[in-house]
């Protein structure tokens, strides 16, 4: 098994990594006894994500594929951030080995949950 | 990058050691022959096989005619189970195994279910521990086989097999068990275990990959796995591989001066001092084993809040080989079958190291992960959504 | 001695070549690592393996991932033999097979029976082939498995297997060859011969002992022999045997290489010369195989009156090594089964002698084994009380 | 497998090769088929064996206890030379490979063989 330098530098180093003050949706996917669980911040202006915070426990594939998802989404209007796909966070890291494929659909959740909880929580207030 | 490596995952493999590699040099090229072959150089090989074994006996314990070479660990494992199940089925179709054991025995054995054969696993303690009286308990009139792993790859737990031996000694019931762990690497004897079958590997001991032994026992009933000439006493065929059975008598021979030399108590020193540092400096951290029956060379750590793999690739980015779970059942992405038997919680599992010494290890090697590991597990716990930061 | 050895017996084993030992050379110490573990080191030793699967997939003319490696050529057959009977039970029950296979696949076969299979043997003719119609004929709709060796080891006949290939390809069997005395000799692909499954050993092609692979056409349904960790996408469990597999990887290159430099028509050319001589020279001489097809390395003749053990000491004294029967058999006692299954009679069975030529031998080799062989012949006929006189 | 060097000694130079005119007796045991046949031939003076000869077909251990047989056959009286285990003859020999056993007992009763012939013929000229 392999991970291409892309990914190894997403995990050694990865952005948008951490918490934020009073985030406008918070996306929580996977389960600890799964082997990965994210939790996803946004901050969301005019309908667009301008702030984006993760924290991931999980393998390598798990923390890359999280924080390129958070650097893919950041200054997008929540509509097409809706449209970002696993593929899509897989090929910005120049794929995934096939048994870590899973991983990239734990971002792709977490984002969208995250933009799911800011909506339903417009409603709320609306 | 080679240079500074620290190697830690010598149960997952060993390298070659020079006196191993040196041995099995001359068998390449010069005294090539098919040692089937009635022609001298011919028998020059079939002696040098010859005196390997005589030397992995001497090593287990054993007459010479009681080692079976076999292609690797595996190949002995399934050599005991398939063999002896397909040989015995007309006494019993009863097979006694352990939730614990490495996939080689595992996997033999649920290919054995399907073949209609009749299997317990039992259960083990916390500590990874099987107990005695849970295989007496589980023993059948029709139980032709018990396999129980002398040293677990994960976490080091020596199994009480003496004590099982002894319980079976007086019924039909053979008593496997696979040493891939043990051979060489603790001191006893094919007695001491009472054992009927035992299986090892060489690259566990700086030996070359690609070749193991079965021990058994004279008189213990055994059918091939690999069928075809009429090599290893009708018991195994294929051309032998002279250069990896000479390095494996050589790791052998290497293995018994080790163990006089008492280089098993100097890992464990080492080992020992790994484990202190890391507790020392490392909060919610949880000792998976027993410590009082362990492989010297091993020590098993959950990390909480955080995940195996994330741990293992840091460390390699500053040149340091560990494992986390077994190596052989990477390429899947359960937690070890081993820690969840144990109790393990499946978070804890998922955020397990094991770090295996050999005999080349350092304290400086040893140092140095106390040092740099404390800084991944903070920076990796950051990360992670479990972690409730330090209370 | 060795430096004067005229070693005539390739078909048996061959030395390592150079360039395979020195491309083996890294993986014992350096690059040791257990390629399942995900660091780095590991990850090297993993490329290297897909590279050697790449250099024998090139050879065989078949994709990568179409290739297991296994332990020798005999575990290869057992995979083929077993991994598709197992697999395909729901299926059928029948296997056809020939009296001249090697025991890898005969005893395979006969344990096979045991296990509940129905087997047909099939005949040779006198020159040691299968006919393509007889394989016809046995044909059943129950068939899950028909193998055939490409060349026979003993006397080098090649089968016709792209005939037998043909004929099987509509139907549901699927096809086996033991092409361990073939790959790297002559020139084919998997595509020629149209099988399913081809097994291949790495030590007839100077690559190391104890490294074989097994040919699995995609979607061919097969039940691993060795079980255990997930190595060779599950259907060949074990720490794989990195040198080994580099090694052969290695052989293959070089088998190709030769091969492309028509290697093997100057060995049939020295072959030829050699038989030629021996035919001159010595009265009474029979000539076993198929002159229009057969191995370019391979000739096997029965000296009449005399038996082939005791030439083969004399050659041995004069420094030159060469097979009476099978060294796979040897330690037994019996004529050859492939002489007999070709109507030789017995005592001409008994008085065979194998020359298989590799591509180091020279002139001087041939034409010292012509100088020598007539006087050897003409000491024993002296002795035999079977040898009528000069007529 | 390995020959002792005595009986590679006794196979490549063997003794008491070759074939006597008028023997007394003959032996002729064993058969092609089977992978080894043996002629023995005596010549008697005085109830002693005077002279002897032997040919034989078969592998060097043949070959070697063949020639041993008349070695240790020679200048003995009938009696004694029927007293000639093939143990004995293999232990002179230092030993066979165990799967080479079976071809002492064809020197042995070969040697028997021609003496049964010896007497036999004495028995109808008497
Ligand atoms: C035709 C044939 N098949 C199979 C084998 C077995 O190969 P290995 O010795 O590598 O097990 C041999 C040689 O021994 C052979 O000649
Ligand atoms: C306990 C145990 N058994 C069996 C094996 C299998 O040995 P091998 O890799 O030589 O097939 C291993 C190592 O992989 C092991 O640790």
């Amino acid at each position: 098994m392999e991970y291409s330098d892309k990914v190894m530098d997403y995990f050694m180093n990865p952005k948008n990594m951490g918490t934020m003050e009073e985030p406008d949706g918070v996306g929580e996917v996977g389960n600890p006894s799964c082997g990965d669980q994210m939790t996803i911040q946004i901050k969301v202006e005019d309908d667009r994500i301008v702030d984006i915070k993760f924290k991931t426990f999980g393998c390598a594939a798990a923390i890359a594929t999280s924080s390129m998802v958070t650097e893919l989404a950041r200054n997008k209007t929540l509509d097409e951030a809706l449209q970002l796909t696993n593929q899509e966070v897989e090929e910005e890291l120049g794929g995934l080995p096939p048994i870590k494929r899973h991983c990239s659909l734990l971002a792709e959740e977490g984002l969208e949950a995250a933009i799911e909880n800011y909506r339903s929580k417009q409603e709320g207030n609306s | 990058m080679e240079n500074s490596l620290i190697y830690l995952d010598h149960n997952a493999t060993t390298p070659v050691a020079p006196e191993v590699l040196q041995a099995m040099q001359p068998f390449h090229r010069e005294q090539f022959a098919n040692p089937s072959s009635p022609y001298r150089i011919a028998t020059e090989a079939a002696q040098a096989r010859e005196t390997a074994r005589e030397a992995v006996a001497e090593l287990l314990g054993c007459k010479s005619q009681e080692i079976i070479f076999t292609g690797c660990g595996t190949e002995a494992d399934n050599l005991a189970i398939k063999g002896v199940g397909f040989a015995r089925r007309q006494q019993g179709n009863h097979i006694i195994t352990t939730k614990i054991e490495h996939h080689a025995v595992l996997k033999s054995c649920q290919w054995m279910e399907k073949q209609g054969f009749e299997l317990t696993y039992l259960d083990v303690d916390e500590t990874g521990r099987v107990s005695p009286e849970q295989v007496e308990r589980s023993l059948r009139d029709d139980t032709i086989l018990v396999t129980i792993m002398h040293a677990n790859n994960e976490v080091g737990t020596v199994q009480p097999l003496q004590e099982i031996g002894e319980l079976l000694a007086d019924k039909q019931a053979y008593f496997h068990t696979d040493a891939v762990q043990t051979a060489g690497k603790i001191p006893f004897t094919v007695e001491d275990l009472k054992v009927d079958l035992l299986s090892i590997s060489a690259h566990k001991i700086y030996g070359p990959k690609g070749v193991g032994a079965l021990y058994r026992r004279q008189g213990t009933t055994l059918q091939p796995l690999l069928h075809g000439g009429r090599h290893e006493n009708n018991l195994r065929a294929g051309t032998e591989n002279i250069a990896g059975i000479v390095g494996l008598g050589a790791a052998a021979r290497l293995a018994r001066k080790n163990l006089a030399e008492s280089a098993d108590k100097r890992v464990a020193e080492l080992r020992d001092r790994l484990e202190a540092g890391l507790f020392e400096k490392i909060t919610d951290l949880k000792f998976n084993g027993n410590r009082n029956h362990r492989l010297p060379t091993t020590v098993n750590l959950s990390f909480n809040y955080i995940e195996g793999e994330a741990m293992l690739l840091h460390l390699d980015a500053h040149g340091i080989a560990v494992s986390s779970g077994s190596a052989c059942t990477s390429g899947t992405l359960d937690a070890s079958h081993v820690l969840l038997a144990m109790g393990v919680p499946v978070e804890l599992a998922h955020g397990s190291l094991r770090f295996s010494l050999g005999y080349e290890n350092t304290e400086a090697d040893i140092q140095r992960v106390i040092d740099l590991l404390p800084g991944i597990v903070r920076k990796l716990r950051e990360i992670s959504p479990l972690y409730p930061g330090e209370q």
